[in-house]
């Protein structure tokens, strides 16, 4: 139970920080992390598909088309 | 029988299969959207008298609801199906050689997105599941971000932006409503929850029903939601305008009325209904009064006719409804004509500026006319449809007895006359003011063709409104009578 | 002052959220719905995951419309990234050194093979289309970063999207020709546990998961064009 | 009750973002935060305490599983948070093409 607090504790922390951070690449590695930590929530959730796709697409794919997006902008907000 | 599943079926088919097909000849792909469309178009059109004696229900995969999803095939969806496939049509001819002009090298993406459009929302309409309503809904909506921004020009990107943050904030607050629905219910199926609505005090189902509202009355542009419409309207082609004005709003304002009249069924908010249908009314018409662009003219108009649309929901009596429905109906081929008349004006004066109209009644006679025939029609005056369900919806309200329908009947004649003040002054301009290039230039065929029809039924319509009475009476008591709807279904 | 507002209004809307979720305890069993699936599930599709036989039987309309999102967003991808497109240049970067090249050719069919068991275990394992779709989709984006240069042909992408759907909707059109039902799991279900069991469900997973693969794979391919 | 907590702190940080801050990508940002958080939410009202996932193995006979109709939905939602997320990203990079900024202040063609 002690580590389902943990967990949520990372999850919230790391949505902040992508609040706070001014370089954007930060702000998108933070929410990387953020859907990391749900992806083992879903787990710890008994839903293990679900899991599977938000690692997936949530901690790899949608950071790096970001990243890729921020490449072709800017990478510091102003 | 046909089933109706195919309405949305095949359109869907024909739009996955357009780059096969593009294999075969380049210029396939322009003609796939009239020709799913005028199958949807006959389609529905015959499914029409059998929905007028009973709702037709289908399941999906073959199980009995609420264990699937259904398709509730009643009157008023059909209703919708049918206005979505005929304007879709009309405006797919048109667009035709609308969107040639638009100097981008890839038209087929363009024709994709927009039969895509059309199908989600026609499953917006048909379905019998709220979350398979979302689904369609974000079908409609994300297609809608992208085609607004199409041509990717400053304007259209901006507006496209707006558009999309407003609607994923929208979406994401319907998936809350579903998750509060599903935990309280556990069911998914419309009628289902409708049946069972009772038994959950009505203070903890206020937060869902507002949530739902929310989320879809940013899509059918309701009073304080509706920041994105100006912009997205007026800077969309033409042809996108028209869709966007005629169909995708009056799905929004269908989902919000499924919500507060089928699922919920809680008549204590008709009057606040009113109340804010009035509101948008007067907002839209007086800004709408302030603009010098002609398609955010005709944009902010579009917002003071869904007002007058809420409105007529809002009376929430027999009449009222049908008056409502009867005004979707004008609106859409209203609407759908003033913006495709609209596109070629703009496209030949090279200017959105309604001064830059001078002349042109002469230079474009009968796309003037047209224009000017959907103005009236919308105006609501005498021989035309708009002057028909104008007239229903305020003889219902003063029907209903009551003072602050009276006072709110009155309002409603006040927003009229701002309208009419506008649309005359932009006729005006069209036709009594000289312009300096008097060489004749009209419309290609292509699209006055569709456009006449448009003309032609507003006309008709207008004058033999019997035509559609039945139809829309039907679908009125569909949506007051929810039992009815449950049993269908159940 | 807006940070004020804001805080005020979430505030509000959260709290409210808060009052209405009094009536949905956690992790209690919700209603008929749910229970109707885990206990028939097996019998009625075929599938062991009974996740897999909501997504794709019982509510198999949704995965339509979800594919459909996702097509929509590629082609309005494409549509606006294509509208300006600059002449590509060869792009004049430092290649990659040998190890982190050799290592993305070494870890490509790896990644391939494993998005290719997780979309045909669907019914059987967790996992399924979009999930192997999705690490298909990430075995391009590792070789697009390791090996520049590397490219695929856009118009492949297109054709086994086209085709992905066009399968998924021509199975449902079959339902509804044998059976009356469209997306009727017309096919014969195969004894649980299995490989070859479960009707349609294999079929249609595969298809989406290729659909999902070169969808995700065309939208990474739009966003890294033209870019320096 | 943690899980529910939770989510609706995502949900709050992700309007939040896109309420206050100005950059463009920042707010897509925030719309990706919004959208785990409503997954989660979806998730954990199909809990049951003490269930197992969804998934039959050799040999266990009936016992007490999750609800499996969230986990369905959810999956359906990722993708669409996805599509909708890499549209919004497309249209910034058009935006940073025409304007040379993603401040939403100084993008000011139109009325906002």
């Amino acid at each position: 139970m002690i580590l389902v607090y943990i967990l949520v504790f990372i999850m919230l922390i790391s949505a902040i920080a992508a609040y706070v951070f001014k370089d954007l690449v930060n702000a998108v590695i933070a929410t990387g992390l953020m859907s990391l930590t749900t992806s083992i929530l879903f787990y710890l959730l008994q839903a293990p598909d679900v899991a599977m796709a938000e690692a997936a697409v949530g901690a790899a794919l949608v950071p790096a088309i970001f990243i890729i997006a921020i490449r072709r902008t800017g990478r510091y907000e102003e | 029988m046909v089933s109706p599943v195919l309405l949305i079926a095949v359109p869907l088919g024909l739009a996955f299969a357009v780059p096969l097909l593009r294999l075969i000849s380049r210029r396939i792909p322009k003609y796939i959207p009239p020709v799913a469309m005028l199958f949807n178009l006959v389609l529905s059109v015959s499914l029409m008298s059998s929905t007028l004696k009973e709702a037709t229900v289908v399941s999906i995969g073959g199980w009995d609801p609420p264990f699937c999803i259904n398709l509730v095939v009643d009157s008023l969806s059909i209703l919708f199906s049918v206005l979505i496939a005929l304007v879709g049509f009309l405006v797919s001819i048109y667009a035709l050689d609308y969107i040639e002009m638009g100097a981008t090298e890839n038209t087929e993406k363009y024709h994709m997105l927009y039969l895509l459009l059309l199908v989600g929302a026609t499953g917006v309409v048909l379905t019998g599941d709220i979350f398979n309503l979302f689904v369609f809904f974000e079908i409609l909506c994300i297609s809608s971000y992208a085609l607004v921004a199409y041509l990717g020009d400053k304007a259209g990107v901006e507006s496209g932006i707006k558009y999309l943050i407003q609607g994923a904030i929208g979406s994401s607050l319907i998936l809350i409503a579903i998750g509060i629905l599903y935990g309280m219910f556990g069911s998914l199926n419309i009628a289902d929850i409708a049946s069972n609505i009772n038994s959950i005090g009505s203070i903890a189902l206020f937060i869902p029903l507002a949530l739902l509202v929310t989320g879809f009355g940013i899509e059918g542009a309701l009073f304080p939601l509706n920041g994105w419409l100006p912009d997205a309207h007026s800077s969309a082609p033409s042809s996108v305008s028209a869709i966007l004005s005629g169909i995708a709003i009056g799905v929004g304002i269908y989902a919000v009325a499924r919500v507060i009249f089928t699922l919920f069924g809680v008549s204590s908010i008709f009057p606040f209904l009113a109340i804010l249908g009035v509101l948008t009314l007067l907002v839209g018409e007086a800004s709408a009064f302030k603009q010098n662009n002609l398609k955010r003219m005709l944009a902010y108009s579009s917002i003071g006719q869904i007002g007058l649309i809420v409105f007529g929901l809002g009376i929430a009596t027999y009449h009222g409804i049908s008056g409502g429905l009867f005004q979707v109906v004008s609106h859409a081929l209203g609407k759908s004509l003033l913006f495709m008349a609209a596109g070629y004006m703009i496209y030949r004066t090279g200017s959105m500026d309604i001064s830059a109209l001078k002349g042109i009644g002469e230079r474009m006679p009968l796309t003037s006319i047209a224009f000017t025939i959907g103005a009236f029609s919308l105006v609501g005056l005498p021989p035309f449809v708009g002057f028909a369900s104008k007239f229903l919806i305020i003889q219902s309200a003063l029907l209903k007895q009551d003072v602050l329908f009276f006072v709110l009947a009155v309002l409603v004649l006040l927003a009229t006359v701002i309208e009419v003040a506008y649309f005359l002054r932009v006729c005006q301009i069209i036709h009594f003011k000289e312009g300096n290039n008097q060489k004749k230039e009209d419309a290609p065929l292509v699209a006055l063709i569709p456009m006449f029809i448009l003309v032609s039924l507003i006309i008709i319509i207008g004058i033999y409104p019997n035509l559609v009475f039945d139809f829309l009476n039907s679908a009125a008591s569909g949506l007051l009578d929810k039992l009815a709807y449950i049993e269908g279904v159940l | 002052m807006r940070r004020i507002i804001a805080i005020v209004l979430l505030t509000i809307v959260v709290l409210g959220i808060a009052l209405s979720l009094t009536e949905v305890p956690f992790g209690t069993p919700k209603t008929h719905v749910g229970d109707y699936y885990v206990k028939e599930g097996v019998k009625e599709t075929g599938a062991v995951n009974i996740v897999t036989s909501v997504v794709l039987n019982y509510r198999g309309f949704d995965t339509l419309g979800e594919v459909t999102v996702l097509f929509i967003a590629t082609i309005g991808l494409g549509a606006l990234l294509t509208t300006h497109k600059e002449r590509k240049k060869k792009r004049d970067v430092m290649p990659a050194s040998l190890i982190l090249s050799t290592g993305c050719r070494f870890l490509f069919p790896l990644l391939l093979i494993f998005g290719i068991y997780i979309i045909i275990h669907g019914h059987l394992s967790p996992g399924g289309g979009f999930q192997g779709g999705a690490i298909i989709a990430s075995a391009f984006l590792l070789t697009y970063l390791g090996c520049q240069g590397v490219r695929i042909s856009e118009r492949r992408s297109k054709l086994t999207e086209s085709l992905g759907g066009l399968v998924f909707v021509i199975v449902g059109v079959l339902g509804l020709i044998f059976g009356g039902y469209f997306l009727l799991n017309f096919l014969p279900k195969g004894t649980p546990f299995s490989l070859l069991s479960a009707g349609i469900i294999p079929i249609i997973y595969v298809a989406i998961g290729f659909k999902v693969g070169s969808e995700l794979v065309s939208v990474i391919d739009n966003l890294m064009e033209g870019s320096t | 009750m943690i899980y529910y907590i939770g989510a609706f702190g995502l949900v709050f940080i992700g309007l939040y973002i896109i309420l206050t801050k100005r950059n463009l990508i920042k707010v897509i940002i925030g719309l990706n935060i919004l959208d785990t958080g409503v997954n989660l939410f979806l998730i954990s009202v199909g809990y049951v305490r003490e269930g197992t996932a969804p998934i039959f193995s050799r040999g266990s006979g009936q016992v007490l599983m999750v609800d499996p109709v969230p986990q369905a939905l959810v999956l359906t939602s990722i993708v669409i948070g996805v599509a909708v997320l890499a549209l919004a990203l497309s249209l910034a990079i058009m935006l940073h093409k025409h304007y040379g900024t993603l401040n939403l202040q100084k993008v000011k063609e139109q009325k906002w």
